[in-house]
């Protein structure tokens, strides 16, 4: 019942979330310099044409009169056409959208599976040579922009070992998830720096605290002792630093999918973006806007699960 | 010649929108060839025309209309027959000045009637010396009206929508799948009338898949470990690299792309007099650039150096030597003479990110720094750029062109001739200039047409408001197993011909 | 209480020192301890805070983790604890010998059930199945008086009051029986009356189970309610030990006699407490000779200069003073 | 002790707020609250000093707080020199705080771990214009010796100190300002035995020379007993018994103030009884049983206890006990127990 | 009480020099750093912006130790006078945002209720939002440069610190030392930025130090999409996403910026672990 009504209060609170992110958008949106016609069309294109494109887009109505239109076929859940892929929005967001939660859930556990083994490493040997090469190693993941970390695991694992396609997305569900493990492998690179070092910080807290040492003091083995003592309770930091990060995940997702060919969500962004393609634009904010709320949620409920005092 | 299997080819970005007249984009004008028919095909060389689904042409002598001949038993792609009347009711759809923005390329059509079961007959507002070359354009596509406009949607455009997910085509090929900003897939058309050089029908190949790979490391990478067989747009630092690659053939395909600066020649730009408005400030700056260490900077030595403001593909282009060859003595005497002895400040649209925009900015900002101009680059993106560009109020920006029909009209109606967007948004503008272009677009004799466009160049060249920089190749790279791929000076690829190695 | 109740093991220990390497230097947190703890004996264990009470019992225990090292010997049932493999202390540890921790919040995993927390002490040692844990679990939280057991066992420990936290602690340190409890200040964070049910409670388990307990304090009351014989500790080294009767009517160490006059007592209302000045010394640097010298008003040039040995005064009485006739002679505190 | 009290409590109340779930808000259920105080109401006068024990969570903190105004009270009145304090305003509170002064448990806690001592003191100087610019320094000094700290540590930040020093630092704080009254909420609980006793002795000392009244909140019998004239024991938010102290703790007239006395751990070894002195432990301060609050626990509970609350009445000239055995602790022990 | 006898103890003021290893590397790397931000032509042989069109993509030479890039510039001399912007955008790319954050973070963790509440909106909103995007489409408003880059970071970055700084301050509110500071009499200006923010601060600091080190890496994805540092300047970012077409033929072009950002970074991060432990609070 706690846990319940905890749920109900952040998806309250989410709304208002929502409802801010919708309108940022819109305003944002519209403070870019340029029309969706021009973009469109480009240099060639002669007056008449961008006029009478804009006007057939409904560009020529006042903005408050196109935010009311645009809230109304929200609440329809009716998101708009897309200027430049004359498709209905929500088609593309569903096409595009999976892509990157898939890229994103993948990094998101190939970090996870980089990070834990070596923050344990790491906090135990505190201090000595394994901490410090395991550190120095992600320090420089860290300092690696994303684009440069791709297009060297390309070069590596893909055109010379051959043992990954060089980019692309594939047909079947088994072949994307081997297409996108080079650029989930990207994304996690850096991510997995950061949650190795919250993780080993919190480990290091953890591993002195008194119930461990009365686990020890029960006679418990040690495995048991690392995992549901030191382990669950050093996740509990590491993953609201997770929830946290989703947003910036998401955020090198954009440029890991375009150096990978992955026909995901963030490089529609950005040709939205570039594109002026208003409607897609602002459909897609509010979907991942959505999408990152939900995993707030579901970080919370997981905290909620892993430290049952935060669910008063 | 051996025939199967599927090519696939790697572009830098996807298509966007498959309906002939309707379409915007590059990314879609350069494959809708292999997906639409046209009546007129053009030659390799992109500059003369040949049979499509026409046989027969033949412009009247007073050059108001044209009676075509179609080709025994064509079809679509559906089985159904490719009748005149699709045919007029195709064109007339192009020529529509509320359809898209090129209709202005049939802009000469006044109507098009049917005779018999074979002849269709365009009748012209005025004679159109450009008006074959405009058959060969992709917006004068054959599509079957019936099944067009069975689509659902009220109006034109929202048919397309429709009719451009699963097109019913006359081309080599068709559309099977479509995986948006990932993979398109074409498959051969059995009904389409091609024969080979075995004499079966064409095209040698299965199908076409095209990936969409934005970033160029990336698509050569791909190339490189065999997962495509093509790649567009190969970057011209690495065609010297793939030149020597074993596996590979780097081909340079004649193209009618120009590279260039715009610069605003108002007197005024947001009420600040403007420099650049003075021709002897322009033709300095024109002297001060060193060309060829552009070239040598930029396309690693790929491109040459303009000789017109038009490619010298471009038909009826003129001159062969190099315009404005450096001589920084002229270029500052010249900076004299107009008042600018100290130079100014002034600045650039680049594009952000490409980097080739950016080296030549960059080597401009070095060169023009020799007369005392401080030249400030503003990365912007394209709808930013074309905003400021259509306002008029930016200073300079770079660019480049590429022509959509064999012919030079095109390139001189923007570049040039004022009414249609006041010489690229610079405000130049001459009375000559205009004039000729005028007479040149109803005059039927080749020659006069051909020394009205000398002058024309002759004019642009020593005082347009453009900078000249250097023409430039299609850098494409095949593996070696491809054969027969052709990208057309104006762009359009063409895989209806190529084959494969087994 | 007399000892040899039980027929169970005893504890002895011989030469326990303790050293940590920190950033400072060395420090001697625990120096050259003997100890014995007979079958069914309670035995006291006071000192200022850092005295080295805790290391004592955590060295014991092979708790004690770099930069922490332990020496000397540790026999219990004939082997030596200290010299011991980690997996064979492992099956000791919770089974034969229990502890029970200063502060029931923090030595409670607070993520987990307590009823998880009870039983998997059993699954390290016991061979018992799912129900005969959750029935053994329901037995242990009765004898140490947590009502509602059943639903208590669910509950994770924010959920439970402080009292209820350091008994649902004792309950796991008993889940096996062990035969030696060595008990961190148990009562410490407690209130007097639950401090009280605690302390009683504990003496009836030992009487119950045939337990030998060691159990540390600062409170010289509690030493006073509950133990047989008592130790006093001092910068890491046991200054004084003997029965706690023995002890407290004649402190034969100043710093006993001082902490036997720090405690305000009945009758002495509003005077001045005989107090010992100053602060307890860090243990990286210790002062040479006596460490209690700059804190003793009985201390001479020797104290100053030697250390003076843990002697031997007749059976169960230790004192390491010079002057431990003087102080003895001194005038009576109570 | 003089008529007027320097400082009255009357019927004081104060509860928390507790929050929530939205499911129990949205079934329109009340709002929990933890009920600290309930209807306290004493006297303190000038010079006395006055002791306040009780188990942990009994609101000792909370009247504490609430008497130097950290608090506000729901209901009832705090009184100093007649003056309602809940009705000063910014400057005058600050006035008042100035003459009523706070020293806290915690020795780590309560000093800022960035400040050296000087700083703390002349911070506390300044802001009161206590001196003027160029005597501060003397002053500190001054305060340093009250104190019994060596000048030396002026400069010294408290992490360079022990736990006894520290509460001399916080001591000092207080004086800086030459309150009349100090509240020490649980002062020594944190300390050393051995150090304990120097901080009471320091702080019986300076009670002498400058006639300070003082508020000792605390746990410990034994201290509160040492030091108090006058001693109120609390439970679950509410005084039991208040009196003088020897009266309380020699025949305490409330059964709850005889089983602390009978928990309390005796120096005696040779004193042991294995009798507990109270079942039980603290009810829950959310839901406070209507009848008597220690009814749960009491030995001598009968039906009266269980309805309806015992009111504070007198027992003995200056003791006053809350329970309806009027007679309890009135004969000997002995015979109480019998009851 | 577990209280260790060396927190006890009186220990002379000289053991405060004992500076912690990491603070002491960290110092002397960015220390370096900022030497070289400061005077790059000091140390740069050849001006950074000179072309040399008989030296285009040459390999690492005596004469030219890190290479030339493809229009013939000395790749050290750009990698040294790249200091001068990329410490520039560390430190105005984190500044505003650590200050106002940190004053929002203050009164935030200070005042609670509804300013916290409505914080927590405003917090969920900007993290939700796809950073980079933001940047992105705030750069496309604003025009490209350094100083919109600043602009866009700022509007996004001051939640972070002030997240971290309410946090803190609402721990250390509830500590005696607060509520000392409001029985002494004084003000809640005085307590929470004399008493408490000094206390609070430490975690913000640690952060802004691996901000620093994001804030140069944001620099160069901004630079690979164009609209960070301009041309001809010389930043890292704009370096790497110079070189990355070069990375078979001229690998020099961007290996040596990218190791200069790994080592700034790594500098920036044993910084902030060195500060936090010389930061740490001895209670
Ligand atoms: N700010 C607060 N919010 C909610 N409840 C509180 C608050 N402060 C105190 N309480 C509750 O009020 C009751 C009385 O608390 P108080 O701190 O006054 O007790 P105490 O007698 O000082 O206890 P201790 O001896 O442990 O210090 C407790 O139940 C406590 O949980
Ligand atoms: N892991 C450790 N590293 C360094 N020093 C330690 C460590 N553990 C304990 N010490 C030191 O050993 C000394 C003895 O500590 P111990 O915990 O035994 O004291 P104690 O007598 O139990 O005190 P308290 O009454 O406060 O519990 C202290 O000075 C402490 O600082
Ligand atoms: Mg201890
Ligand atoms: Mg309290
Ligand atoms: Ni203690």
């Amino acid at each position: 019942m706690p846990l319940f009504s905890f749920v109900l209060r952040r998806i309250l609170q989410m709304i208002p979330t929502v409802v801010f992110i919708l309108v940022v958008t819109f305003v944002l949106v519209r403070l870019l310099p340029g029309d969706p016609a021009s973009a469109m069309l480009g240099d060639r294109a002669i007056d008449a044409d961008v006029e009478r494109i804009n006007a057939s887009l409904g560009l020529d109505k006042p903005i408050p009169v196109q935010f009311l239109y645009f809230v109304k076929n929200v609440f329809t859940g009716d998101l708009g056409t897309s200027i430049a892929l004359k498709l209905p929005v929500t088609t593309i967001i569903m096409q595009r959208l999976p892509v990157t939660l898939m890229l994103t859930l993948m990094a998101a556990l190939l970090a996870l599976i980089l990070a834990v083994p070596l923050a344990f490493l790491a906090a135990l040997k505190r201090e000595q040579t394994a901490d410090a090469v395991i550190r120095g190693t992600f320090q420089v993941g860290l300092s690696m922009p994303v684009f440069y970390v791709g297009i060297l695991m390309l070069t590596v694992f893909g055109a010379t070992l051959k043992w990954f396609p060089v980019g692309g997305y594939g047909d079947t569900f088994a072949d994307r998830l081997y297409h996108l493990f080079l650029p989930a492998l990207t994304l996690a690179f850096s991510f997995s720096a950061v949650l190795m070092r919250n993780l080993r910080s919190s480990i290091i807290g953890v591993i002195n605290a008194e119930y461990v040492d009365f686990a020890r003091a029960k006679g418990l083995r040690p495995r048991i002792i690392m995992t549901r003592h030191v382990l669950r309770n050093a996740l509990i930091s590491t993953v609201t630093l997770f929830g946290l990060q989703i947003g910036t995940l998401f955020g090198g997702a954009v440029i890991t999918e375009t150096v990978f060919a992955v026909p995901g969500a963030g490089r529609l962004m950005i040709d939205s973006i570039y594109g002026r393609d208003y409607p897609v634009l602002q459909g897609l904010t509010i979907a991942l806007a959505v999408l990152v709320s939900l995993t707030f949620l579901a970080t919370d409920i997981f905290q909620a699960w892993l430290d049952p005092r935060v669910a008063r | 010649v051996e025939r199967g299997g599927v090519m696939t080819y790697g572009r830098y970005a996807d298509s966007l929108f498959l309906d002939p007249v309707l379409n915007d984009a590059n990314v879609d004008i350069w494959i809708l060839s292999n997906l639409y028919d046209t009546l007129l095909l053009p030659t390799d060389d992109g500059k003369g025309v040949q049979a499509g689904l026409a046989t027969e042409w033949k412009v009247s002598d007073d050059g108001m209309s044209v009676n075509l001949t179609l080709r025994d038993g064509i079809q679509f792609s559906d089985g159904s027959p490719i009748t005149p009347a699709d045919v007029a009711w195709s064109l007339k759809r192009a020529a529509n000045k509320d359809n898209g923005i090129w209709n202005f390329l049939v802009s000469s059509i006044d109507d098009v009637t049917t005779e018999g079961d074979k002849t269709v007959v365009l009748k012209l507002k005025h004679p159109d010396p450009a008006i074959l070359a405009a058959l060969t354009v992709f917006n004068t596509a054959i599509l079957p009206q019936k099944v067009f406009e069975a689509a659902a949607g009220a109006t034109d455009a929202d048919k397309a929508k429709v009719f451009a997910e699963h097109p019913v085509s006359s081309g080599p090929f068709v559309l099977q799948s479509w995986d948006r900003g990932s993979t398109m897939k074409l498959v051969r058309n059995e009904h389409y009338w091609g024969k080979g050089e075995d004499g079966k029908p064409l095209p040698y190949l299965d199908g076409v898949t095209f990936e969409v790979l934005p970033d160029d490391a990336t698509r050569i990478l791909k190339l490189n470990s065999g997962e495509i067989d093509g790649a567009e747009f190969i970057p011209y630092s690495r065609v010297e690299e793939l030149k020597s690659a074993g596996n590979l053939n780097m081909e340079l395909f004649p193209s009618t792309r120009v590279q260039y600066v715009t610069m605003n020649a108002r007197p005024q730009i947001k009420g600040k007099d403007n420099p650049l408005s003075n021709p002897k400030v322009r033709q300095a700056m024109n002297y001060a650039v060193n060309k060829d260490a552009i070239i040598a900077i930029v396309t690693h030595g790929v491109g040459k150096p303009l000789t017109s403001y038009m490619s010298s593909a471009t038909p009826m282009h003129t001159g062969d030597k190099p315009l404005y060859a450096y001589d920084i003595e002229k270029a500052k005497s010249l900076m004299k003479e107009a008042g600018f002895e100290k130079g100014f400040d002034t600045s650039i649209l680049v594009l952000a990110g490409n980097q080739d925009e950016i080296g030549i900015a960059t080597a401009l900002q070095q060169m023009w720094a020799e007369l005392g101009i401080k030249l400030e680059l503003q990365q912007v993106d394209n709808a930013t750029r074309t905003q400021q560009y259509r306002d008029g109020v930016f200073t300079m920006r770079e660019a480049a062109w590429t022509d959509d029909i064999a012919d030079p009209n095109e390139i001189t109606s923007y570049f040039v001739y004022s009414p249609t967007i006041d010489a690229l948004h610079t405000g130049w503008k001459n009375e000559e200039a205009d004039k000729l272009f005028d007479a040149s677009q109803k005059e039927i004799d080749a020659t006069k047409r051909a020394a009205q466009y000398a002058r024309i160049q002759e004019i642009y060249n020593a005082e347009g408001p453009i900078v000249p920089l250097y023409e430039t190749p299609y850098p494409v790279a095949l593996s070696k197993k491809v054969h027969g791929f052709l990208q057309i000076p104006l762009g359009n690829n063409f895989f209806g011909r190529a084959w494969l190695d087994k | 209480m007399s000892a040899g109740i039980g027929t169970g093991l005893g504890l002895t220990v011989r030469g326990l020192t303790t050293l940590f390497d920190t950033p400072r230097g060395m420090a001697l947190a625990v120096a050259d301890v003997d100890l014995d703890v007979g079958p069914g004996e309670m035995v006291g264990l006071v000192g200022e805070s850092g005295s080295g009470k805790s290391v004592t019992l955590r060295s014991i225990m092979g708790l004690i983790q770099t930069p922490g090292h332990v020496t000397g010997k540790v026999e219990w049932g004939g082997r030596d604890l200290v010299a011991m493999p980690a997996e064979e202390l492992r099956r000791i540890r919770g089974s034969e010998i229990a502890m029970i921790f200063q502060e029931p919040m923090t030595a409670l995993n607070p993520v987990l059930p307590v009823g998880l927390q009870l039983e998997e002490n059993l699954v390290a040692h016991t061979r018992l199945n799912a129900r005969e844990r959750r029935a053994r679990a329901l037995e242990l939280m009765n004898i140490v008086g947590i009502p509602a057991a059943e639903r208590r066992l669910n509950e994770y420990p924010h959920q439970f009051s402080g009292g209820m936290r350091q008994r649902a602690m004792i309950a796991i340190a008993l889940a096996c029986s062990p035969k030696l409890l060595l008990a961190d200040e148990p009562t410490t964070a407690l209130d007097v009356t639950i401090q009280d049910q605690i302390l009683k409670l504990l003496l009836d388990l030992r009487d119950r189970l045939a337990m030998s307990v060691v159990l540390v304090t600062h409170d010289l009351g509690v030493i006073a309610g509950t133990c047989d014989r008592m130790a006093v500790m001092y910068a890491g080294r046991i200054v004084e030990m003997g029965t706690v009767i023995d002890v407290f009517r004649q402190p034969r160490h100043p710093y006993t006699r001082g902490l036997l006059g720090s405690v305000p007592r009945a009758g002495a209302v509003r005077t001045m407490l005989s107090s010992i000045e100053g602060t307890p010394p860090g243990l990286t640097d210790l002062p040479a000779g006596c460490a209690f010298h700059p804190r003793c008003s009985f201390a001479t040039d020797i104290c100053r200069q030697e250390r003076p040995p843990l002697q031997s005064l007749g059976a169960d009485r230790k004192v390491a003073c010079f002057h431990h006739d003087r102080v003895a002679a001194a005038e009576a505190i109570l | 002790m003089s008529a007027v009290p320097i400082i009255s409590v009357d019927g004081v109340s104060k509860q928390f707020g507790v929050s929530y779930s939205l499911m129990r808000r949205l079934a329109g259920e009340p709002p929990l609250a933890v009920h600290a105080l309930n209807n306290v109401s004493f006297e303190v006068h000038r010079g006395e000093t006055l002791g306040i024990v009780g188990e942990s969570g009994c609101g000792k903190s909370t009247l504490a707080r609430c008497l130097v105004r950290l608090l506000d009270p729901d209901g009832g009145a705090i009184r100093f020199e007649g003056r309602d304090i809940s009705t000063l305003r910014s400057a005058e509170r600050r006035a008042f705080n100035k003459r009523v002064q706070m020293i806290f448990q915690d020795p780590y806690g309560s000093l800022n771990p960035r400040m050296t001592v000087s700083q703390v003191l002349n911070e506390a100087l300044s802001v009161h214009r206590m001196r003027p610019k160029r005597d501060i320094p003397a002053r500190i000094i001054e305060l340093l010796d009250l104190v019994r700290l060596p000048h030396d540590a002026a400069s010294r930040h408290p992490h360079e100190f022990s736990g006894g020093q520290r509460q001399r630092i916080g001591i000092a704080r207080a004086l800086a300002v030459e309150p009349d009254v100090i509240v020490a909420d649980e002062l020594v609980s944190a300390l050393d035995v051995s150090v304990q006793a120097q901080v009471i002795n320091l702080l019986l000392r300076l009670q002498e020379e400058l006639h300070l009244t003082l508020i000792f909140v605390a746990h410990d019998l034994r201290l509160v007993r040492h030091i108090s004239h006058r001693v109120a024991v609390m439970y679950l938010g509410q005084i039991m018994e208040i009196g003088p102290s020897e009266g309380v703790f020699a025949s305490p007239r409330h059964p709850y103030s005889k089983a602390l006395l009978d928990a309390a751990p005796e120096l005696d070894p040779t004193h042991r009884s294995r009798v507990v002195a109270a079942r039980g432990e603290l009810p829950s301060p959310l839901n406070v049983p209507p009848g008597c609050p220690f009814a749960s626990r009491c030995p001598h509970v009968f039906d009266r206890c269980r309805v309806e609350r015992p009111a504070l009445t007198k027992r003995a000239p200056a003791h006053s006990a809350a329970c309806h055995l009027v007679d309890f602790g009135a004969m000997p022990s002995a015979l109480a127990d019998a009851v | 009480m577990s209280v260790a006898v060396e927190k006890i103890g009186l220990y002379p003021r000289f053991r405060r020099l004992a500076l912690p290893r990491t603070l002491i590397s960290g110092a002397i790397i960015i220390g370096v750093s900022l030497l070289i931000a400061f005077f790059p032509a000091l140390f740069a042989p050849y001006d950074p912006i000179a072309f040399d069109y008989k030296a285009l993509l040459k390999g690492p030479t005596l004469a030219h130790p890190f290479g030339t890039d493809s229009f013939g510039r000395d790749v050290l001399s750009r990698v040294i006078h790249a200091y001068t912007i990329d410490m520039q955008i560390a430190v105005f790319a984190t500044v505003g945002p650590f200050i106002f954050g940190t004053i929002v973070g203050a009164y935030v963790g200070y005042a609670g209720g509804l300013a916290e509440a409505i914080f927590g909106r405003v917090v969920d909103a900007v993290i939700t939002f796809p950073f980079l995007v933001l940047v992105i489409a705030i750069v496309s408003v604003l025009g490209p440069g350094l100083g919109n880059m600043y602009v866009a970071v700022g509007i996004v970055g001051w939640v972070f610190y002030a997240r971290l700084v309410a946090a803190e301050v609402k721990v250390q509110k509830r500590l005696d030392y607060a509520d000392a500071g409001r029985v002494m009499g004084y003000t809640p200006m005085r307590i929470v930025f004399r008493h408490l923010l000094p206390n609070a601060i430490t975690p913000a600091i640690v952060y802004w130090m691996t901000d620093m080190a994001l804030a140069i890496l944001l620099g160069s994805s901004l630079g690979y999409l164009g609209l960070g540092a301009q041309p001809p300047a010389a930043e890292w970012g704009v370096q790497i996403a110079d070189g990355k077409n070069f990375m078979s033929t001229a690998w020099w072009i961007s290996v040596f910026p990218g190791i200069a950002i790994v080592i700034t970074g790594l500098g920036f991060s044993l910084l902030g672990d060195g500060l936090a432990q010389l930061m740490r609070v001895r209670r």
